[in-house]
């Protein structure tokens, strides 16, 4: 896609329309590119955390069973559950706003920002838990009577993954939120959604990055 | 325009998907509960689990189905990466020569016995 | 020539701290990375003072420790990763392309305001008692060991997204902003090294981010991955490191090589030869760069297995570059050479960095690197690729594009007398560490054994020659500011996109929207002697 | 010549393994002088004959040629795909020690190397081992990472805390090779030095059943300074009054000293014998607990000589 052609309006028209572009296509797509490009920025981010969640598994296989089982798989699940569900609305926000339908992205926005807000709520409940028995990362690991040594590096790793997720989470929320605005300000069409597109994006991904933790964390059997 | 996907995927597609999403989270937890001997088989199958239901995600939710190449290229490219880098570690990590003073035993002694991949390589 | 350009259209320290013109955030990277280039060259400069005789000279062992972290942490992360990339890449990469910015300007700002910060954080950590962990942060030292460490840590986290967005940046402009016309393989060399770089800029610092997260979250909680006594392992820790930090030297030459592919042949006046082997060559190094960082490690306790792989990995890097090398070469032959000030950098360039890059297959090759590793020997072939390599290539891109940037000749006969007292004292300086090491004078050394000496004398001596020619080099160019403007839109005749527009270009760079006809080397097989703009 | 080049950059060959690293660090020295000599040449000889100024024959040159191209993407491919093999191979042969190889125990720490002979005798900074017999040390560190390197050998190993990695060698001859820490290990990572003292199979036995002695005749004070610089003392303590790690010796002995707790005590014989044997008992005020104990290390002789050495710093 190149600067050749003219748009199909003058720029007047075309608010959003940054100078450098010529057409709102090349704008969109750039912009998508420009996403596509932050997202594998973040996969590698979280990637370190995977390595030395594998290896620290490797050297210490026993330990990470036996802590894992401190985790409450229901309410792993259920996070899990939830933020599947938020993955759904928010692809159908970006749909609705495809399709100019500007009272259902509200409407959508306002479901996934909710269960955005019960995922990290779950979250607390899991957290208040484990400080209360003392299962805390590193040095702060304070809980009596473990079978076998090393299981505080199991709980490092639990918060370090969990933790860096969570706050995607409440960044995402953050997105949506102001996305909300824009939204009832009417300021998105059929022919300007992509900020919806992009938020979409991005948060499919903190999705699919807890279809990974949960297994890692919750189900070591 | 022709950042949307050309073959606009509907409400009903989506809800599919999502239908799939939640059986398989179902499956992963069941499947955790069972012993298919060694361990390691359930990792294998946790994870290629957690896999389908991501590229799930990735094809409709973002949907790389319809994309232009492009992103796909770009979102694959990272997970190569990311692969590279997790293999090479596992890889030093697994192919570590456990060495020990003759009197102690090594921190690791588990393959003490076994011909370490230095003596394999030399032999080759 | 055009008087309203991006320079003078607005005015103010304001206009230029909230600018969104890749033109000007180009001018503000340049100028700070020239500043933290300054800095660290003091601090080598102390350096090579205190290893003047052995023991005590003028410093401390302490401070010694903490001077030479602070050269290579400020050399690689506040000078020569941005250097290129966002100093000059990000001022000429819209204009080859003819577009008018580059895809996202906002992130582009916020990138430079990223690395102010961070440099600012790594500056205070002076203040703060300064580290002494070397510019590699191995554990369990760096989690052992006083200082301001975690606010290093911090300060290279930010650094590392700043040159993130300026990736996401650069990628995005290739794809979706190049001019009518502009095919992909009529892209100038430059652009194809910068995207090169891109890539890697963006898929390896984010596990640079993670590294020193998990460093300070190591110092913080004790979280034990890292820390043998908690059952981690340390080597892991290099593992993390080298798998950005191994890239990152290919993010530091490949812009460099980016900026020969262009001058060479516009000096020579011929088409560049085997551009599209050159182009691939980018981006072959910039894939395979991702498979060799064990080679850091050979000696390090990582597995016999994985040190032969990464070994055999190594060398495969060797080919695509010495392929480029031989392309710039065989561009010179049958040209019609002029040895302006960029090209006289250029030929610096080619020689240097083919000795830097041939010791590296000394480093590469299992048997020799076991004796080499972590002597002054790597630290010769580190610099003879970093500043013969990116930082000579760097000042040839200055001087190519320095009358762009601000519409000002320099004086020839000046940049000759700094070139060549560049080249003298760099060589003085550094082929003396190859014999020091190859000779087993360990690196990090504050105090060494006095058979060694004499080279270390000479090597000071050198790098005293080597900073006089910078200084002049300083000089020439600054005073050339003070004089008003008289560079031609094109004094060097190149026939890429950004000498088609005024000296300094205007606010939009290009008057209307060009388009691109041919290639951007076609020049005329039997030049015509009347060379564009040589100066009256 | 060759011999020449050997000579000028590479130390003296103390094993038959070094000799083979050094046959390829040569062989890649040619290679390098070669592929310099050249590039500057096709340089030079470019740039004088078609300079701009000059009227050179230019006419039609081509801008590719795949043979060429090819040419110098192969040749070099295959010449590192030999170095290779050929590093592999050496480094394959140090990386397996012979199973009948002489084990030394190797403890690093700031900033002093400890071995630990088969016999439980043992000795700091200085390793004693027989000559053309394979020796396999199994070392470990006790604080940050360490690299055992000995240049003359062209070994060197990182030494690991928490985790056992090992060398071997083999000397050629009888003599003395200087042994260096290669890894950065902090402020006396330069001083952390050491001496492989290869001997004769006969003078090592002998050396080892005496229990490492051989310096009586030595006066007291005298074996004090050459124990101050053989177990590294130097690192911390300057004798020129300037703060190290450690305070200075220079005039210790005899006053009073200011302790982290506060309290103060005389620097007598017993209060030296203490801080040499318990650093960690008495602190002195203003310094970091870190130096290592040398209780079991120091034959009491050589406590005796230290406290005298230390005791004429005035
Ligand atoms: C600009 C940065 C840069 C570049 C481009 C390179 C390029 C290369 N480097 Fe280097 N390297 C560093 C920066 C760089 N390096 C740094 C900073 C360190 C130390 C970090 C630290 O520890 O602090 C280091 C350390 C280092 C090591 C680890 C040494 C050790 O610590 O033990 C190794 C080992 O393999 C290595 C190898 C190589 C190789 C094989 C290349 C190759 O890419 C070189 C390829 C180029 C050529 C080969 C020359 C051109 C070709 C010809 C002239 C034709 C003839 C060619 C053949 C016959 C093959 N480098
Ligand atoms: C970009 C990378 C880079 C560059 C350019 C340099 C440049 C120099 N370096 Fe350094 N160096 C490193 C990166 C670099 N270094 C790294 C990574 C390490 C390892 C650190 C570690 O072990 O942790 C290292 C280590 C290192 C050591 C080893 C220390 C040790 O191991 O004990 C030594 C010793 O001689 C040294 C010397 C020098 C010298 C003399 C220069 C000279 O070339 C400097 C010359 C520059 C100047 C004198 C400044 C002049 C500048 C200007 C005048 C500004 C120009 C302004 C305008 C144009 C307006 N460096
Ligand atoms: C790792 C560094 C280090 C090394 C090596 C070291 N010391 Fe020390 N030494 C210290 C420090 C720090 C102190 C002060 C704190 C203390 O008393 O523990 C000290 C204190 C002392 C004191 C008390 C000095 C005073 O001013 O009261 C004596 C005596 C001493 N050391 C002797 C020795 C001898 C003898 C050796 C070698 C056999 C040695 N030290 C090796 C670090 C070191
Ligand atoms: Cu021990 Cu350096
Ligand atoms: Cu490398």
């Amino acid at each position: 896609m190149s600067l050749s052609g003219t748009t199909a309006e003058p720029r007047a028209e075309q608010p959003f329309l940054q100078h450098h572009f010529a057409l709102p296509e090349q704008q969109a797509e750039a912009s998508k590119i420009g996403m596509w490009l932050f997202l594998v920025t973040e996969i590698l981010l979280f990637g370190g955390l995977f390595a030395g969640y594998g290896v620290m598994r490797m050297l210490h296989a026993e330990a990470f069973h036996q802590a894992h089982a401190h985790l409450d798989r229901a309410l792993g699940a259920l996070n899990t559950v939830v933020l599947l569900v938020s993955s759904f609305t928010m692809a159908m926000a970006v749909h609705s706003a495809r399709r100019g339908e500007r009272r259902r992205v509200v409407l959508f926005l306002l479901l996934t920002l909710t269960l955005a807000g019960v995922f990290l709520g779950v979250k607390y409940v899991e957290y208040s838990h484990k400080f209360r028995d003392g299962l805390l990362p590193g040095r702060f690991y304070a809980h009596r009577g473990d079978a076998t040594p090393g299981q505080f590096m199991f709980f490092s790793f639990y918060f370090l993954m969990t933790g860096l997720h969570g706050l995607h989470v409440a960044a995402g929320m953050v997105v949506i939120g102001w996305l909300l605005r824009r939204a009832l300000r009417g300021e998105f069409s059929a022919r300007y959604y992509t900020p919806v597109d992009l938020a979409g994006l991005y948060w499919h991904l903190v999705d699919m990055i807890w279809i990974y933790l949960f297994p890692m964390l919750y189900l070591i059997s | 325009m022709s950042a949307t996907p050309q073959a606009e995927s509907g409400t009903r597609t989506y809800l599919c998907v999502l239908a799939v999403l939640l059986a398989l989270t179902a499956v992963t937890v069941l499947a955790a509960g069972v012993n298919f001997g060694a361990p390691s088989v359930n990792v294998v199958i946790a994870l290629a689990i957690a896999s389908l239901k991501g590229s799930l995600v990735a094809l409709y939710f973002m949907h790389l189905r319809h994309e232009r190449p492009m992103n796909a290229v770009i979102f694959l490219t990272g997970l190569a990466m990311l692969a590279i880098f997790l293999m090479f570690c596992f890889l030093d990590t697994a192919s570590r020569e456990p060495v020990a003073p003759s009197a102690a035993p090594a921190p690791q002694a588990a393959g003490g016995a076994r011909p370490t991949s230095a003596r394999i390589l030399r032999a080759s | 020539m055009t008087d309203w350009n991006y320079l003078n259209e607005r005015r103010g320290l304001w206009s230029w701290l909230t600018t969104l013109d890749h033109k000007r955030i180009g001018v503000m990277y340049l100028w700070s990375t020239l500043l933290a280039f300054f800095l660290g060259g003091v601090f080598a400069m102390l350096i090579r003072l205190e290893l003047l005789t052995p023991g005590k000279t003028v410093m401390s062992a302490e401070t010694y420790n903490k001077m030479f972290t602070l050269h290579g942490a400020v050399m690689i992360f506040l000078f020569i990763i941005p250097s290129i990339p966002a100093a000059l890449g990000n001022f000429v990469l819209p204009l080859l392309l003819g577009a008018k910015d580059v895809a996202f300007p906002r992130l582009n700002l916020a990138s430079y305001y990223l690395y102010l910060a961070g440099a600012l954080m790594a500056l205070a950590s002076l203040a703060a008692g300064g580290i002494d962990t070397g510019w590699t942060f191995y554990t369990p030292y760096s989690t052992s060991t006083g200082g301001a460490v975690n606010l290093v840590t911090l300060a290279v986290f930010v650094l590392g997204f700043s040159s993130i967005f300026t990736g996401i940046n650069f990628i995005a402009t290739v794809h979706k902003l190049r001019a009518p016309g502009m095919s992909w393989f009529r892209m100038p060399l430059f652009v194809w090294g910068m995207y090169a770089t891109a890539v890697i800029q963006i898929l390896a610092t984010p596990v640079l981010g993670i590294t020193v997260l998990l460093l300070l979250m190591e110092r913080l909680l004790g979280i034990g991955i890292f820390d043998p006594k908690l059952g981690g392992d340390p080597v892991l820790f290099q593992h993390f490191f080298w798998f950005y930090s191994h890239p990152a030297v290919y993010i530091m030459i490949l812009p460099g090589m980016a900026i020969i592919s262009e001058v060479i042949p516009v000096f020579s006046r011929r088409p560049i030869f085997g551009y599209r082997a050159i182009a691939f060559s980018s981006v072959a190094i910039a894939g395979v760069s991702f498979l060799v960082w064990g080679h850091h490690m050979f000696v390090s306790g990582q597995s016999v297995l994985a040190s032969a792989i990464f070994s055999f990995l190594t060398f495969l890097v060797a080919i695509p570059s010495a392929v480029k090398v031989f392309n710039w070469v065989a561009t010179m032959y049958r040209g019609s050479i002029s040895l302006q000030a960029p090209m006289l950098y250029a030929i610096c360039f080619l020689l240097l960095f083919a000795i830097g890059g041939l010791t590296g297959l000394f480093l590469g090759a299992l048997a020799t690197d076991v004796h080499l590793h972590d002597t002054y020997f790597v630290v010769a072939h580190f610099h003879y690729v970093m500043m013969g390599g990116t930082v000579i290539a760097f000042l040839a891109g200055l001087h190519y594009w320095w009358p762009k940037m601000f519409g000002r000749m320099y004086s020839e006969r000046w940049s000759r007398v700094a070139a060549g007292l560049v080249f003298v004292g760099f060589n003085a300086t550094f082929l003396a560490q190859f014999v020091l090491g190859s000779r087993g004078m360990p690196r990090r050394y504050y105090n060494y054994l006095p058979e060694f000496q004499p080279l270390h004398i000479l090597s000071t001596v050198g790098s005293w020659t080597l900073a006089l020619g910078l200084l002049i080099m300083a000089g020439y160019l600054l005073a050339s500011l003070r004089r008003p403007p008289d560079a031609p839109p094109n004094p060097w005749g190149g026939l890429t996109l950004e000498w088609r527009t005024g000296s300094p270009p205007p606010v939009h760079n290009f008057e209307r929207t060009p388009r691109v006809e041919g290639g951007p080397y076609d020049f005329p097989l039997v030049p015509e002697e009347a060379a564009a703009g040589r100066r009256p | 010549m060759i011999t020449w080049l050997r000579e000028l950059l590479m130390p003296a060959a103390g094993t038959a393994y070094a000799r083979q690293v050094d046959d390829l660090f040569l062989f890649l020295t040619g290679l390098t002088l070669f592929f310099f000599l050249l590039i500057a040449g096709l340089t030079a000889w470019f740039v004088v004959r078609y300079r701009r100024a000059r009227g050179a024959a230019r006419g039609a040159a081509p801008s590719r040629h795949t043979a060429l191209e090819v040419a110098w993407s192969v040749i070099p491919l295959a010449l590192v795909i030999v170095i290779f093999f050929w590093g592999f191979h050496g480094y394959i042969n140090a990386a397996v020690p012979p199973a009948d190889a002489l084990e030394i125990k190797v403890t690093g720490r700031k900033w002093l190397w400890q071995f630990e002979y088969p016999n439980g005798l043992r000795t700091i900074n200085e390793l004693h081992v027989p000559v053309a017999k394979p020796v396999r040390l199994v070392m470990i560190s006790e604080d940050v990472i360490h690299s055992f390197y000995v240049p003359t050998f062209r070994i060197k190993q990182d030494v690991l805390p928490g985790k056992y990695t090992q060398l071997w060698f083999q000397a050629a001859e009888t003599g003395v090779h200087r042994l260096l820490c290669a890894e950065f290990c902090g402020t006396g990572h330069s001083d952390m030095l050491g001496a492989i003292h290869v001997q004769g199979a006969e003078e090592y036995s002998q050396w080892l059943e005496k229990g490492g002695e051989g310096a009586e005749a030595v006066p007291a004070a005298q074996l004090g300074r050459l124990l101050y610089a053989k177990y590294g003392c130097d690192a911390c303590h300057s004798l020129d009054g300037s703060r190290g790690e450690g305070p200075s010796f220079r005039g210790v002995f005899g006053r009073p000293v200011r302790l982290a707790d506060g309290r103060s005590v005389p620097a007598d014989e017993n209060y030296l014998r203490e801080s040499i044997l318990q650093p960690q008992a008495k602190v002195v005020a203003g310094f970091q607990p870190v130096m290592p104990t040398f209780q079991g290390l120091l034959r009491e002789r050589e406590i005796a000589a230290l406290i005298e050495f230390i005791k004429e710093q005035k």
